[in-house]
């Protein structure tokens, strides 16, 4: 697939916007600044990026409790989703949601979800819903390698290849859920897209660290899901670089294994080294984006901090009903 | 003005308002039935044929035949509702809540607020509920009690054909998720149902039967119950207010309170079991706001504190019946508070 | 497998029991004697007796709503069954759980259910507790066609391969689930096992209807799993000789369809000419069985319509409050 | 006695069962941790360290780390209790009953009563519950009341380390499948703990506090809270029984009962929303056989009819405080009814 420039500097400054607002994220919470708990999305931005800007805002997906990446790619406001983090009354769901729920319908986001595999059955209605417009509109359920282990997940791939709902299963295979190695909780020594497929759906395997590997997957999946053809099934491999939550010790990795994944699978340095070497775009025209980017996310943290906060009367509204 | 049964009065209206609006749609197990069958699909409409002939009419886009996995089913209402959809799903019994309960209560129930007051999840959950046909533990729940306790859900339950057709238009309509609990023992029931659209709006209780004497609050098929109980009492001169609440929530506190200011004594009757159920909540509520005007303790009329058994006699032990609704009205009527207050 | 005189009569007695016990429960029903909602197993016979017959009271199995054939076949006392039918206070369950919820812990038999698919996790749970104990003891999740669709039987499925336990998940696929064809539901065509495949387990596949050809199956499969291999699934085609439940009219079938499927699938008819066409057994003393089981069945019905009735009091036992 | 944390005291707790009785196992997410992994499996024990070392004692076979499936989790546990065992499972948050309701609510709950009496199911879940911790909507809520209104279910809330040792005791010996609802927020809080073995019988509350003036109810993490609103009172000379529940069902309904016979007047505190909950159950409970000793209405301190909210202010606005509590009592102490009863 051939990407223009504008395009490559736009996916390239999206996977920038996800990575510094998460390696900010976690400086902002060892400091204390942030309440709750909070799953980082660094390491895994290839896949919420070259999934998404191969969509409309009339497409939909729906993520998970790693949500910030697909918020973002799927074209959140970024300041928004910064206050709301910080639980401001001006954060994108008013400081109600806070990390795991970070939501705007109207971009074709259906929320960041607690709940481990409860996106998979929503994203499938969406598709229903865009079937019957009959417009070719999408909808993409992302998950982890952890949700694929939910009952929930199976049933709506069931359902999805029954109703022939235009729908994307899209597995992100990280390797852990939580603590656990996905060899272990898959029960297929971790193998996410044989299941898949044995629901009857074609399935695409790709590498989750490559932004151009996967727009290449998008770009023949979303032709196969647009046309009519029903579901289908993705199983990108990528790596998370912090631990499952903020404070988690990680113990269950391996001896260097951090360092290893930052230096071999870093989406961004692939990306670089890839545009660079093929001279499809200057390093200078990164580091531009990358100086942008830092400014963004250093304005989005000191306006989150801020930013008006919520008081006692704000927990009565957005309810149909006060008892 | 027709005469027609409850399960066709649902089905009339999901007619008219799949008519009426073509977002309206249909998903569940076995509401066509039929599919994938060398019978085809069938006009029958799921085993309560509240659905009958809507594949027929509107097509296999919306009307939508589901393999056995609530899960899916729900979710799938909630994915289409927040994408501008108005789904109906179908749960085939109240018990099966217990297998799609996350999708009702960490979903659906919690998007408006969630997600600040930016989405809407208009989407219906038509639920079978309830005893009386011997269909043993886990298929006679009534769990419109447990929904209740649940912040975000509109919960709904019609007591007769025309409040069924009303009220589900009304849900249907809301921009809220309801769910709709049809008392299943009274799918055959007939009455005077007005054809043409209506609807009844929610929060607004029914007075069903007038009296001074005592209050009687409860929903569903145990208003027939409960104005049965009425009507015996009215021949010994005891007059009973009998509320229908419709929905219990919204709850209409006005209108029972309103009615225990006069009466002073008040009957809950309900089909949960009693603890943490709606006979409690009412009661409390009541204990709450009309402390001053009850002249007898609450009276919470409700099953026993078990699953509901099987067997004729143990079933019809279980569920309240009018002679214990009178026994409880006459028994606050005769009460004399043991102590100054 | 090679099978004695007497096992072969043994299994013959125990396909007979069920498909006289449901052939009269058909005929009570529609006279009204019976109420509730009740679900028929005859067709399938050959499936719960070739299971069965090869498990000890040691073994568990878990059932489903159309459970009376599974517990026929692991024990059950059959008058106890028909009393619980009938709702007597002297049932198998003292009339508080009816025909979908007949068990007897002792013989293994851990419950018919309600709820189509929470049997699989309740066996794969008894197959942990079977592991434990060291003893090559098994547990079976007895599933239909449309029960395999439900989420709880995949995460159950995953499970067990993931703790290797002892638990065979036998899919009873005749073709319906209530009214809707298993090559709609099923999203593959209606294959079952290759779904099962994909998590890894080892799979076998069967005519369901010979009840040799389940008893073949099943001894590979219990020296597979009672060996300590970890879980199996099976998939044995068969056919329900009735409706979902009683007072389904079945448009959903095909013309002539039920006369066929009685012609050339029953399992009884078959288990009779080829035992007597190989001269292994008389045709005499398949008549004396099935005289002795009307017999009994007959007596049994007797016995339930004067069973003691259970009383308003009975509501409130075996509970450990009242409120 | 030795000074630990409630998941020390909890930690503790199982060792000593596990190592007493072989037929106790656990199983749950990530409560080995590490399985699968190049670090291999870890003694941290899951992400509230409740489990820690335990795999490394009894090995894979009794500690059994699961895939996310909540489901097969309880059902599995359900499975093993009825084959004997005594499973103890780990929902993470009270919040995901969401998505295993019915292996709770339609099997566990109902085996015993609609097996005729004929069967055990020895099963506990462990469950963190509640707010306090900004966990947002779906990971903070209470869940002990919808649990409470399920016949057949043991619901246990301890308010200590020590009593989550004697109660989780107890609740593994206990021949009913038992909810053992931990306060999440309480986990790392210290207290003095007995290290024998020792149970604390269900169905018995627990004085924390005594007064005359007003009765308090609560359990779990508000006990905490009800204590502070009582010694903050006590300097004013009001005196308030303070009541742990301990367990909401067994309902030690006796110590609630002679306390509001002594009192008069009744506030309960709790963490779940208003509607259907325990403190309407408790209000209702009250009302009903302690009418004549009332003084006042029954005051319920809940949370309101919404989700539990992200944001600090937020979430400290949601959840009761002892000075919510002190204004009930005083107010209560206040009322002059205004119309004779
Ligand atoms: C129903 C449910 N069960 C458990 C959890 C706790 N939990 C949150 S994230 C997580 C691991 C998810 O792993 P995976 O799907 O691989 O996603 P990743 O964290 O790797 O992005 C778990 C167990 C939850 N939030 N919801
Ligand atoms: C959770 C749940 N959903 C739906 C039902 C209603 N129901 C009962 S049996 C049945 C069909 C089951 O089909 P299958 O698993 O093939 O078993 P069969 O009836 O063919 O034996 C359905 C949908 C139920 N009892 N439980
Ligand atoms: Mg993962
Ligand atoms: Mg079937």
């Amino acid at each position: 697939m051939q990407l223009s420039r504008e395009q490559m500097l736009g996916a390239y400054r999206q996977m920038k916007v996800i990575r510094e607002f998460e390696e900010r994220l976690h400086v902002e919470i060892q400091k204390g600044e942030i309440a709750g708990f909070t799953h980082l999305y660094s390491g895994q931005e290839a896949v919420a990026v070259g999934v998404c800007e191969q969509l409309t805002d009339g497409d939909y997906i729906i993520s998970t409790h790693r949500g910030h990446g697909h918020c973002i790619a799927k074209g959140c406001d970024v300041k928004g989703m910064m206050r709301e983090i910080y639980g401001s009354a001006e954060g994108l769901c008013k400081g109600k949601g806070g990390s795991m729920h970070i939501a705007d319908v109207d971009k074709g986001m259906l929320g960041a979800n607690g709940i481990v595999g409860a996106g998979a059955p929503i994203a499938v209605g969406a598709a229903i819903s865009a079937k019957l417009d009959g417009q070719g509109r999408v909808s993409v359920a992302f998950s982890g390698d952890g949700a694929c282990n939910q009952g929930t997940t199976f049933e709506a791939m069931n359902l999805a290849v029954v109703v022939k709902a235009p729908c994307i299963f899209l597995f992100e295979n990280n390797h852990y859920s939580e603590h656990t190695g996905v060899d272990y909780a898959v029960a297929t020594s971790g193998d996410i897209a044989s299941r898949a497929e044995a629901f009857g759906m074609k399935v695409w395997r790709g590498n989750g660290s490559d932004f151009f590997a996967v727009t290449e997957v998008m770009r023949e999946v979303l032709e196969y899901v647009r046309a009519g053809n029903g579901p289908a099934a993705v199983e990108l491999d990528t790596e998370r670089f912090f631990g499952h939550f903020e404070g988690d010790p990680q113990r269950y990795r391996g001896p260097g294994e951090l360092d290893r994944i930052r230096a071999e699978r870093d989406c961004l340095e692939a990306f670089r080294t890839r545009v660079t070497e093929a001279k499809l775009l200057e390093g200078a025209d990164l580091d531009q984006v990358d100086a942008e980017v830092m400014q963004m996310i250093e304005a989005s943290v000191a306006e989150a901090r801020s930013a008006p906060r919520p008081t006692a009367a704000d927990v009565l509204t957005d309810v149909y009903i006060s008892y | 003005m027709a005469k027609m049964q409850l399960r066709e009065a649902i089905n009339l209206t999901l007619h008219q308002e799949m008519e009426r609006d073509p977002s309206v749609i249909v998903l569940g197990e076995d509401i066509v039935g039929g599919m994938g069958t060398a019978g085809g699909p069938e006009a029958i409409g799921g085993i309560w044929k509240t659905t009958a002939g809507l594949y027929e009419k509107f097509g296999a886009g919306r009307v939508i035949d589901t393999p056995i996995s609530e899960s899916a089913i729900i979710g799938a209402a909630a994915g289409a509702a927040l994408a501008g959809k108005r789904p109906v799903a179908e749960l085939m019994f109240a018990d099966f809540v217990g297998v799609c309960l996350d999708q009702i209560w960490n979903q659906m129930a919690k998007f408006r607020y969630m997600f600040g007051g930016k989405s809407r999840c208009p989407a219906v959950i038509r639920i079978a509920y309830g005893a009386g046909r011997n269909a043993g533990p886990q298929h006679s729940q009534s769990v419109y009690g447990l929904m209740t306790a649940i912040p975000g859900l509109k919960v709904v339950i019609p007591s007769s054909p025309a409040e069924a057709k009303g009220l589900l238009t009304q849900a249907i309509r809301d921009d809220d998720p309801v769910l709709f609990f049809e008392p299943k023992a009274l799918y055959a029931t007939r009455g005077d149902v007005p054809e043409e659209e209506y609807v009844i709006p929610f929060g607004h209780a029914r007075l069903v039967r007038e009296g001074s004497d005592v209050t009687i609050v409860t929903c569903g098929q145990l208003v027939g119950t409960a104005a049965t109980a009425a009507d015996r009492l009215a021949q010994q001169g005891i007059g009973c207010d009998v509320i229908d609440l419709r929905t219990t929530s919204p709850l209409d506190e006005e209108a029972i309170l309103d009615s225990v200011e006069t009466t002073g004594r008040l009957v809950v009757l309900d089909e949960n079991p009693p603890r943490c159920g709606l006979a409690a909540d009412i009661a409390a509520m009541v204990g709450e706001k009309a402390f001053a005007a009850l002249r007898a303790p609450v009276s919470m009329v409700t099953p026993p504190h078990t699953p509901v058994p099987f067997a004729v006699e143990l079933e019809r032990a279980y569920l309240p019946d009018a002679e214990r609704v009178e026994a409880a009205v006459t028994q606050l009527l005769g009460y004399r508070g043991s102590a100054p207050r």
